[in-house]
Formats: C-alpha cells, structure tokens, sequence
C-alpha cells in the first residue's frame, strides 16, 4: 500500500516535471530569439536617428 | 482472462452476427474500474481484443502514460497536461512559428520539435524531410481519430516516442520479417514481387514507419493502432501481409515495378475493415499469444 | 508514517509547481519583450527584408 502510494506520487511529480522542462524550453528559446533580434536591431540602425520624432525609440534600453 | 475456446467461440459468433464485443466491454469496463489501473491487463485486453471506441482514448492516453495509472490523479494530470499545452502553442504564436491559420498538424510539429529542441531556426527554408512527412501522417491520421486537440498533440507525441523507443530497432528489421510469412502464406507472390525488382521497393516506410497512416482508413487504422499501443510492432508486418495477399491476382498481373509501388501506396479503401480483420488473425495464428510476441 | 510520506510527497509537488510558476512569469516577461521589440521593428523597417540571408528571418516566418 505505501509503493502504491508512492508511484501515485511519484507519477504526479514527473507530470509537473515534465510541464516545468517544457516551459524551461521555452524560455531558453525566447532568449536565443531575443538576443538575435536585439543584435540585428543594432546592425540595421548603427547611426543614432537624426530625426527628432520620439516615437523611434534607440536599439539598446540600458541607462 | 480468455483462455477459454468456448469463450473465444462465443466471441467470435457475436462478430459475426453483429454483438461484437459485449462481453469484451464489460470485462473493460471493470478492468477501468481498478484503482490503479492494471497496464499489463489493460495491454493484455487491447492485444486480444478491439477496444471499444467509446474506451479507446483513454485506454491509449493511459498505455502511452499520458495518465498516471491512479485515476483519482487524473484531473490534476491531465490540467498539467492541458497547461504544458497551451504554454507551448503561446510561445509559438509569439515566436512566430505559427499563426492562426497554421494547420493543426503543422502546429503539432513545431511543438513537438520544440520540445525536442529541434526547432528549426528558418522555418521558411526548411523543406519538410521524410521523417517530418512521418510526423505529418501520423499526426493526420490521429487528428481523425481524435477529437480534443490536447489529447490529439498528447496521443501524437506520446505514440511517436513510445514507437522509437520500443520498436526503434526492430522497425529495421520488419520487411525481412514480412518476406518470411510471404513465403509461407503465398510463395508465387514473393517469386514475383522478387522477379519484378518489387520486393525492396515496397512502401516499407508507409507501412512501418508511419504504421499505415495515409494508408488504411481511421477506421481500420485505429484496430491496428491498439495492438501497435499496447505493445506489438508484428501486427504491421502482418497487415502488410494482408495486404498484398489481397490484392495478390491483381499484384501478379501487374509487371511494372512503378504500377505496383503505386498501387500498394494508394489501396481502395473499401475492404481495409476485412484486411485488418484477417491480419489479426493471422498475427494471433503465427505469434501465438500475442502478449510475449513484439 | 503514511502521512509522513504523503506530506513530503505534497511537498514535493508544491516545490515542483513552484518552480513551474517562476518559470512562466519569465517566460511572459520574454513574450512580451519580443512582442515589443517586434513591432519595433515593424516600424522601423515597414518593408520587407530583400536580402536572402539567413541569419535575418523577417518577423514573420509561419508558413
């Protein structure tokens, strides 16, 4: 009785595992897309913008 | 559970006069009752007998361990189930990989390859290769089959991985296998398929790589897939086996080695129903209890 | 002793599920940074990429 209690936990425990590992999946792969686009924002737009409107806000966000 | 011939006697005459498995539902019934469910019985059940269809689902989603054997964990499971889902096809939405007019099964690739780390960096150059086409039928042939598009990704993904990690290094081995039973059901055809060049150029990856989606009808297809779920990859060679012995007049008047190719990998799909019927039994008649036989 | 091993297979869960929480608000912190920094460049560069190059997928990419 208490194996049996054991692999229910267990089988739960490997579900909600399994949810976390996908979602860990995931953020890595945001990353990886962030960094790429981050990077190509720099090299499309290397020079400041001359114009004045604000509504182009600079590649990088860090004060 | 039913050693007895008079049983399998009395099973076999309901097929026939149209009460197919009313016994075989009640004693599924309370196999489902247990708690924790019994895999092994469970898997004995489905290689002897056709699920009932309103059971077959959740009999798969409990073989393939999409839940856990005790059914008082079942919601709590299946919602991690849901939510794994659904995170998956957000990122993706967001990513771009897919958008609301992807088709289903094409989102059920991209999460699959995500969650395999194999998702592709350009998507838009990469052709599809043979083993994505793989993924495609099959993931078609359960979408037919399956309703909910959870339980869809999850019965895809699940049958998928427990089919290359089971069967992986025997699927190598199944047109050998299928040659040997030709031989001893039907010799001639072999002798022709060999001397027409057909023999190698069978649509091996049709039948047991993609387990016949594409191929046989959802309606066949899902017989098929029990046995293939609960733990047999023979069946396949089997059916293939059927197949050709179907079709053996027409196979043995046809010469020409592209005629054939074509033919087998687009059979009418009227008589697949009887095909699979007399697989089965031939399987059970060669492999002999079929719960030691993969 | 049953209860003993039911609460630390409780506890288990909790922490599992915990970590699975923490994940995802990283994860909806990167989704929305990438839907922001999207549009960005959707406005920065209205049209289309010409270039073939690879290494710069166009915002869009489902087929």
């Amino acid at each position: 009785f208490l194996e049996d209690v054991k692999g229910q936990a267990k089988a739960e425990l490997q579900a909600s595992d399994c949810r976390y590992h996908a979602q860990r999946r995931i953020t890595q792969l945001l990353q990886t897309e962030l960094l790429q686009l981050y990077s190509r924002v720099e090299m499309e737009a290397p020079a400041p913008p001359t114009s004045s409107s604000c509504s182009s806000p600079p590649p990088g966000r860090a004060d | 559970m039913a050693d007895d011939p008079q049983r399998n006697f009395r099973s076999a005459y309901y097929e026939k006069v149209g009460f197919r498995g009313v016994e075989e539902k009640k004693s599924l019934e309370i196999l489902l009752k247990e708690n924790p469910l019994d895999l092994e019985k469970l898997s004995t059940f489905s290689q002897r007998f056709p699920l009932p269809s309103m059971y077959r689902i959740h009999v798969w989603k409990v073989l393939l361990g999409i839940l856990p054997p005790h059914s008082d964990s079942h919601a709590l499971v299946g919602g991690y189930r849901k939510e794994q889902y659904q995170d998956i096809m957000e990122a993706l939405e967001v990513m771009r990989y897919i958008n609301p007019s992807t088709p289903s099964t094409h989102v059920y690739l991209r999460m699959f390859q995500l969650e395999n780390q194999a998702l592709p960096r350009c998507s838009e150059t990469q052709l599809p290769d043979e083993e994505n086409e793989d993924f495609l039928s099959i993931s078609r042939a359960m979408e037919e089959i399956v309703d909910d598009p959870v339980d869809c990704y999850w019965l895809i993904k699940c049958f998928i991985n427990q089919f290359h990690m089971k069967f992986g290094d025997s699927v190598p081995h199944l047109p050998k296998s299928l040659e040997h039973y030709l031989s001893q059901e039907e010799p001639r055809l072999l002798t022709h398929l060999k001397s027409t060049g057909a023999l190698p150029q069978l649509p091996f990856s049709l039948w047991f790589r993609r387990c016949f989606a594409g191929c046989l009808p959802e309606s066949s297809l899902q017989r098929v897939w029990d046995k293939v779920i609960s733990g047999s990859c023979k069946i396949l060679v089997f059916v293939a086996l059927e197949i050709l012995l179907s079709y053996k007049i027409m196979l043995m008047g046809i010469n020409r080695l592209d005629g054939v190719v074509r033919f087998l990998c687009n059979i009418p799909q009227e008589n697949t129903d009887a095909i699979v019927t007399k697989a089965i039994d031939l399987w059970q008649k060669y492999c002999g209890n079929p719960n030691h036989a993969v």
